[in-house]
């Protein structure tokens, strides 16, 4: 008879809304459903400076693998790991490892690059919205991401942003989109973790790019595609690794995943399996680009940098250079593609950014 | 009319406080045109039955009879359907709300009241009493004795048949107390039964037809006001004869106070007291009579500093070196409040409110409090001065007013001042604390103490003063040697433009 | 430039409806001399309640109703427990608030990701609160029972002489107070936002009971005070492209403008003051 | 008819008798909460029990939460006896946080760091206290909602601090400070969270402040200022110092506490929401359960440090959802002060 192995999940937020830590949940539970032998625990709404007692506790209840899932984790989960050398660790979007702790992680920007030339596409006057959480690097390379997309299509277009200095705040995100559509903005995106940058887009009749859940159906003929994650992808193949010996404590200090489109822990759309909402499609292909030297139709070029991206040898990477930022310095030499290193730090923005980025190198 | 029951009866009324029987197997009857006095010491009883009476406080055991049937007087609401009105002792107003506002709280119907209809309704309810006081007055700018006057009229607005007037007079002047005894009497001719609080025998000689007497929450004694004396009754309340009071002495040579040109503006940036002169020698006593509004407030609070004033106040001969009512107490200027609420703490102990001259000065030890004095001096101040009070860590608030303003006085002439500055010193104080706080205050200036005092109540005005004046519209009048001047003349003084400088 | 200054005012009135409906609610149940802490978490409430028997039933006056009856009922159990039971009303109005954002966040689990098929319109809210802030200055200065009312919180002893039930008043003030921050609730989940999600009410409770002492405890001056308010939480987004400035002070913008004037108003001494038994409880007889 | 009378002293027995009456009722009613989750009420009590008093990591849970409490909460109580409703101080430590880092992060470690951390904190944390402060005694601004307001405005500071000026080198970009050396950080007890230097400058404000209010003469001043300011005035009390020097003190505690949370437990500064977890709203509670006596928070604030850890250990050990820990708090409070109230009164039964 096999025995069971119990792993544990340290959630930042509440599972119950449709954010971050809802989506480790859901993966969570998909997992479950994967992994016969798998048994599993978790604690939300966990604050930062109480990983450490929880994880105590954790342990003590016996589990053996412990899943942390927000940066500010970090510290405390390498403590737990120096403390509890038999368990396995794994942080999310952290950058510390140890024997016994991976890090892990599932990053959007390549399908951020595809929302941005279909925003690039359908926006009209050249200006498209942002509404993002906080200034840090994931976000920075959303962005830039996004623009760099955005520009692809229209050179002149702009991509403003407002932040809300808050992950969940359905108030701030309204006021600001609605900031937005003052200013003329003609498309939404946004990183955090509500739905109400798209409810505004549905309200004001613009298109816009869901984030991190389903949310077309908040605005069904307003949402134009948008980003999904998949976290169960990263923790099946973890788990099952760590069942079979693969990862034992001890050897995990290289184990770091940043997975993609390739590896399918992140998608492309409004709701799962559908990339392109139907109703912008005729659009998306009216609307032409250069590339390479030629005219392509935007949708076609979505699609086939999607393909390329989800393939198991992606030819194609927005970060690869020669990239400067927004002010002029050049970024990314020739030839160069960022690594998941350089991406995780980036501070810099795309050109084609407008509004205020803390912290920005000059 | 043996047969007919007494419009009301109480009948064996008990009520207890922790520590204090308030209220001890106690039983009046009051019928209809009847005007029933009680009497009593500070601490009595007499607030308590009243309130139990108005449904204010409900009783340990007792009934309440009206027309001869027991009644539950569940709330102030259930008396007054039944027809009794009270006039609290201390007024129950609201300080921000316009004197029609307060009026109209007591009306009852109607949903609409603009400022309008409210003033129509108001001058029909009272119709042919001409309203004492502008309706859109602010009470807080009213006095004391305006104040007890505005809630007399809310009590008569609603048609009564019993009512109650807890110490109506305390703060009354002499020409304010006559009207309101016209009307007890009007009241009376039409079948009203009036029960009133007094600590003022002669009026209750007076104006009354019995006369009922409590000690210590007991009834002591029921008389026909027509078959008791003076005596008597002091002796029913006290249970001693009254002592005489000790005769004034003349003042001694020198200044003590001198007052020159002294402007004081109020609030509201008025000038309330306008280009004053006068001086007390020491060991004098200096009466100012004037009805509130005249300037006293602010005369009494610059003179205190309280407010800030422009002139020339000298105090043994030279400006007063502080300005501040803390150090002015230091140099010997003590004060004794219009109000009560202004001088004490009501949640504090007995002990910490006698503190509130000395706790940074005797009772200061470096930076600590020196608590185990304080108490001390406390007891002290408690026996000498006879405040009725369960002992120096009861709260304040839980003695009755009487004994409160006794605490007030007691505290000020503790700190052996020069200059004594008194508003209404025995507002609300009962008989026998009135004589020793007269005594006191006479034997307080033999040593020579001066004593700056101010008072509506123009009979312990020359009962105390060497000199007397009046202020009208922040101008003094006077000061004249007491024996120089009548009680009414000082009373048109006060309330006269035309007399001019007499 | 005029269209700028219509689509501010536009925000300011949207998201000032909420502020002002309860705002007036904690107005009223202030007037009447009582603390309610619990703003936040009566608003959870009634959001939820809203949101719920929206998705539920499809009809939004039924989800209207509710939300007002919820609010009623949180405000009641506060009004039972410092009014009756005579507790601390500054403890029972914090306990009420994690009460209110607890059990909403516990019931609405299911609801959160749900989509209201039919939205309700913003403006009749907005309108209704205008409408309701002139009802209630007239109510509170033109009637009888608002002086009723105002008397309860400035003295109610005086009132209590004259045979007003204070107590009475005072559950009715607390729960009308809790009906109108329910209806605030009602307002985002069905309106502005709409949809649920735990603790969206993000403090606008806290700032409704900062705006009654900011606007001095005047209906009228509610509106003008959550007006205010509602644009310049517009406008710290609005103005964070003035780029030189860091965002967290435009986001600090608001709450320090409030601050300024009412420190000005208070030089010039037109603030507004608080009814005079404002937190006092009240009970017959006691010295 | 019932009645309820006022009791000034009542019996110990009688008083037990009511909060271990209301504890009951406080149980059934949760326990009410626990069955309709799906758990039995038994388990959670037992598991409860066990988990914050009954074993060393559960202690030390409660401990960890009670620290900053018994700080805030000291102060608070102070400033609600002089009538200076201090709402603010979740912007006082947050703003303690930050002078407090300040220290660490730009002045050389040594062994003065923690002390002069903590001075740093208390001061940073008093001046943020007291513009509401001047303003309520200058010109009568309401202190509710100037610290109110002011909160937000802290919050943004902090985060204005760690997305800008202040972010580390070592956080990749996060909004983070750089971690305190080592001689900023504060000493715990064990393994556990525990950073005791906090706990016993807790202890020591609350005495103290119990000393200062009921024994000094300061203390007199302060309480007649706040149970009377019109006899404050009568008797010339310096009224305003009084108010500000209140706020300065509960400012101050508040910023200790501040201290004590980065040096403590973070090791840096962080995002505001992450930094507090709501103490300073907490401490109201714990103050006005105190009822005017510093000292007793010595008591309260465990209470609630007690409430919070337990309500950690059912997200933990029962899987509830971390709401649940707030329905558990406000009913067990709102049955806390229903019998804080009925002990102090008697029922007395008239016609
Ligand atoms: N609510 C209360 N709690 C405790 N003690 C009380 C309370 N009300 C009255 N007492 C006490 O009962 C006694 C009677 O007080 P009461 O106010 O009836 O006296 P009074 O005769 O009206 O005196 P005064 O002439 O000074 O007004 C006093 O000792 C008072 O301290
Ligand atoms: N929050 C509060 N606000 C105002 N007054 C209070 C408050 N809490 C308590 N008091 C009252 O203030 C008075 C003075 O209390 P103090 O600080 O002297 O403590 P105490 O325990 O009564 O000390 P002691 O019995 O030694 O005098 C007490 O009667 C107390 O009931
Ligand atoms: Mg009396
Ligand atoms: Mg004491």
């Amino acid at each position: 008879e096999d025995a069971k192995l119990k792993a544990c999940f340290v959630y930042v937020g509440p599972v119950g809304d449709i954010g971050w830590s809802h989506a480790h949940d859901e993966a969570r539970k998909l997992t479950m459903k994967a992994l016969p032998w798998l048994e599993t625990q978790y604690v939300e709404s966990v604050p930062e400076g109480q990983a450490l007692p929880v994880i105590d506790r954790l342990v003590k209840g016996g589990c053996q693998v412990v899943f942390t899932t927000s940066f500010g984790f970090m510290d405390q989960t390498l403590e737990a790991a120096r403390k509890y050398p038999k368990v396995v660790f794994a942080h999310a979007t952290g950058f510390k490892r140890a024997p016994n702790m991976a890090t892990y992680m599932a990053d959007f920007y390549q399908i951020y690059y595809l929302n941005g030339l279909m925003a690039g596409a359908l926006t009209k006057t050249g200006k498209v919205g942002y509404v993002g959480a906080f200034p840090i690097p994931e976000l920075k390379r959303h962005i830039s991401a996004f623009a760099m997309g955005v520009r692809a299509v229209n050179p002149q277009a702009t991509v403003n942003v407002k932040w809300i200095s808050a992950w969940v705040s359905p108030v701030k995100a309204r006021e600001a989109a609605e900031a937005l559509m003052a200013e003329g903005n003609d498309v939404l995106a946004f990183t955090e973790d509500t739905a109400t940058v798209v409810q505004v887009a549905g309200r004001k009749k613009v298109p816009s790019f869901a984030h991190y859940s389903p949310m077309q159906r908040f605005a069904p003929d307003f949402v134009v595609s948008g980003q999904l994650v998949h976290w169960e992808k990263i923790y099946i193949d973890f788990l099952s690794k760590v069942r079979n010996g693969t990862y034992a404590p001890g050897k995990l200090q290289e184990v770091d995943y940043w997975w993609l489109l390739r590896e399918g822990a992140v998608e492309m759309g409004g709701q799962p399996g559908v990339p392109i909402n139907p109703k912008f499609v005729d659009a998306l292909k009216k609307a032409q680009m250069t590339v390479g030297g030629k005219q392509v139709s935007v949708h076609d070029r979505v699609q086939e940098l999607l393909k390329d991206m989800s393939s198991s040898k992606p030819g194609f990477d927005p970060f690869t250079g020669p990239l400067q930022d927004r002010h002029g310095a050049t970024r990314v030499p020739a030839g160069k593609t960022l690594t998941k290193e350089e991406l995780n730090q980036m501070q810099w923005v795309a050109p084609g950014v407008t509004g205020p980025v803390a912290d920005e190198p000059k | 009319m043996e047969t007919s029951p007494p419009l009301l009866r109480l009948s064996n009324i008990t009520r207890s406080f922790p520590g204090v029987v308030a209220n001890d197997h106690v039983s009046l009857d009051l019928h209809a045109g009847e005007v029933h006095a009680l009497l009593g010491e500070n601490g009595a009883g007499k607030t308590t039955l009243m309130n139990i009476l108005y449904g204010l406080d409900a009783p340990d055991s007792g009934e309440i009879l009206v027309d001869g049937r027991p009644v539950r007087m569940g709330s102030p609401a259930q008396a007054l359907r039944r027809g009794i009105a009270l006039v609290p002792q201390h007024p129950l107003l609201v300080e921000r709300h316009t004197v029609a506002e307060n009026l109209a709280l007591g009306l009852r119907g109607g949903w609409l009241m603009t400022r309008r209809r409210l003033r129509a309704t108001l001058h029909e309810r009272l119709a042919g009493q001409p309203l004492p006081m502008d309706l859109d007055t602010r009470v807080e700018n009213l006095s004391a004795g305006e104040k007890q006057r505005l809630e007399i009229l809310r009590a008569l607005l609603r048609g009564v048949r019993v009512l109650i007037l807890d110490e109506p007079t305390s703060v009354l002047t002499p020409q304010e107390v006559e009207p309101l005894f016209q009307q007890l009497a009007q009241l009376k001719s039409q079948g009203v039964g009036i029960l009133f609080i007094s600590h003022k025998l002669d009026e209750v000689l007076a104006h009354s037809d019995r006369i009922t007497v409590l000690r210590a929450g007991r009834k002591v004694g029921e008389a026909s006001a027509r078959e008791t004396t003076r005596e008597q009754l002091v002796k029913l309340m006290l249970g001693r004869e009254a002592v005489p009071r000790p005769r004034l002495a003349p003042p001694r040579p020198g200044v003590r106070l001198e007052v020159q040109g002294l402007e004081v503006r109020s609030d509201r940036g008025t000038r309330a007291v306008k280009n004053i002169h006068f001086s007390l020698a020491p060991g004098e006593i200096l009466g100012i009579a004037g009805v509130a509004g005249s300037g006293q407030h602010e005369l009494v609070e610059a003179l205190t500093g309280l407010r800030p004033y422009q002139g020339q106040v000298r105090f043994e001969g030279q400006p007063p070196r502080a300005t501040s009512p803390a150090e002015l107490f230091t140099q010997g200027v003590a004060h004794v409040p219009e109000e009560r609420a202004a001088g004490t703490v009501p949640s504090l102990s007995v002990a910490e409110n006698l503190a509130l001259r000395t706790w940074n000065t005797a009772l200061r030890r470096g930076p600590w409090l020196d608590r185990a004095r304080m108490e001390r001096e406390a007891l002290d101040i408690i026996q000498t001065y006879g405040i009725a009070t369960p002992g120096p860590r009861t709260p304040l608030r839980l003695l009755s007013g009487g004994n409160i303003q006794r605490a007030v006085i007691a505290r000020e002439l503790a700190g052996s001042p020069r200059l004594l500055i008194a508003v209404h010193p025995t507002y609300g104080v009962d008989i026998g604390a009135t004589e020793r706080v007269h005594r006191l205050l006479i034997e307080r200036a033999q040593e020579g103490m001066s004593v700056l005092l101010v008072t509506e109540d123009l009979e312990e005005l020359f009962t105390l003063s060497h000199r007397v004046a009046a202020l009208y519209q922040g101008e003094l009048r006077g000061p004249w040697p007491a024996s120089e001047v009548d009680v009414e003349r000082l009373g048109r003084m006060m309330t006269q433009a035309t007399e001019g400088a007499a | 430039m005029i269209d700028e200054m219509l689509q501010a005012l536009l925000r300011a009135l949207s998201f000032g409806t909420p502020l002002l409906l309860a705002c007036l609610g904690t107005l009223v149940n202030e007037r009447a001399g009582v603390v309610n802490l619990g703003v936040e978490g009566m608003m959870a409430l009634g959001a939820l309640t809203a949101f719920s028997v929206a998705t539920e039933t499809e009809s939004l006056w039924l989800a209207v109703a509710l939300s007002l009856v919820a609010g009623a009922l949180a405000a009641l159990l506060h009004g039972f427990v410092t009014l009756t039971l005579r507790a601390n009303a500054y403890v029972s109005g914090l306990a009420l608030t994690m009460l209110g954002l607890g059990v909403s966040g516990l019931l609405g689990n299911r609801y959160e990701g749900a989509i209201l098929l039919e939205p309700a319109p913003e403006l009749p809210f907005t309108v209704a609160a205008g409408v309701l802030a002139v009802g209630l200055w007239a109510f509170l200065y033109a009637t009888r029972p608002g002086l009723v009312l105002r008397s309860v919180g400035e003295n109610p002893a005086a009132a209590d002489v004259l045979g007003v039930s204070v107590g009475g008043v005072r559950y009715l003030a607390v729960a009308f107070g809790g009906a109108l921050a329910g209806l605030a609730g009602a307002f985002l989940s069905l309106a502005y936002r709409p949809a649920w999600t735990d603790g969206m009410t993000a403090g606008l409770g806290w700032i409704a009971v900062a705006l009654v002492i900011f606007v001095g405890w005047s209906p009228l001056r509610a509106v003008l005070g959550s007006l205010f308010f509602g644009l310049l939480y517009y406008l710290q987004f609005r103005l964070q492209d003035q780029s030189r400035v860091p965002t967290e002070l435009f986001a600090a913008m608001p709450y320090l403008l409030v601050v300024g004037v009412l420190a000005l108003a208070g030089l010039r001494r037109t603030q507004g003051s608080a009814p005079a038994a404002l937190g006092k409880p009240y009970h017959r007889g006691e010295r | 008819m019932i009645r309820l009378e006022q009791e000034p002293r009542p019996r110990r027995a009688k008083v037990l008798g009511v909060y271990l009456g209301m504890g009951v009722v406080a149980f059934a009613l949760t326990g009410g909460v626990f069955a309709a989750y799906g758990v039995s009420p038994w388990e959670v009590y037992r598991a409860l029990l066990e988990g914050t008093l009954g074993e060393r990591q559960g202690l030390a849970e409660v401990l960890r939460r009670t620290l900053p409490l018994l700080l805030i909460g000291g102060g608070l109580t102070l400033a609600f006896r002089v009538g200076f409703f201090n709402i603010g101080a979740e912007g006082q430590l947050l703003m303690g946080a930050v002078g407090g880092t300040a220290v660490a992060l730009f002045l050389p470690p040594g062994a003065l760091s923690l002390p002069l951390m903590f001075l740093a904190g208390a001061v940073t944390g008093g001046l943020w206290a007291l513009p509401a402060a001047w303003l309520r005694s200058r010109v009568d601004v309401n202190e509710i909602l100037t610290t109110l307001m002011l909160n937000a405005v802290a919050s943004s500071f902090v985060l204005y601090l760690v997305s800008g000026p202040w972010r580390g080198e070592q956080v990749q970009g996060y909004t983070y400070t750089d971690a305190f050396p080592d001689a900023a950080s504060l000493p715990v007890l064990g393994e556990t969270l525990v950073h005791w230097p906090t706990g016993v400058l807790g202890v020591v404000v609350a005495l103290a402040l119990q000393v200062l209010l009921t024994r000094t003469s300061l203390g007199y001043a302060l309480r007649v200022v706040g149970a009377s300011p019109r006899a404050a005035r009568y008797a010339g009390l310096p009224t305003q110092r009084v108010v500000l020097l209140t706020g300065l003190l509960s400012g101050g505690a508040a910023g200790l506490a501040g201290v004590g949370e980065v040096a403590g437990i973070h090791h840096r500064l962080l995002d505001p929401t992450q930094l507090s977890l709501g103490y300073g709203f907490t401490a109201i509670i714990v103050a006005w359960l105190a009822r005017g006596h510093p000292a007793l928070v010595l008591l309260t604030a465990p209470l609630m440090g007690v409430i919070l850890a337990g309500g950690d250990l059912l997200k933990i050990s029962f899987n509830m959802p971390f709401r649940v820990i707030d329905v558990f708090s406000g009913v067990l409070l709102f049955c806390l002060i229903s019998g804080e109230a009925l002990a102090r009164y008697r029922v007395r039964w008239g016609r």
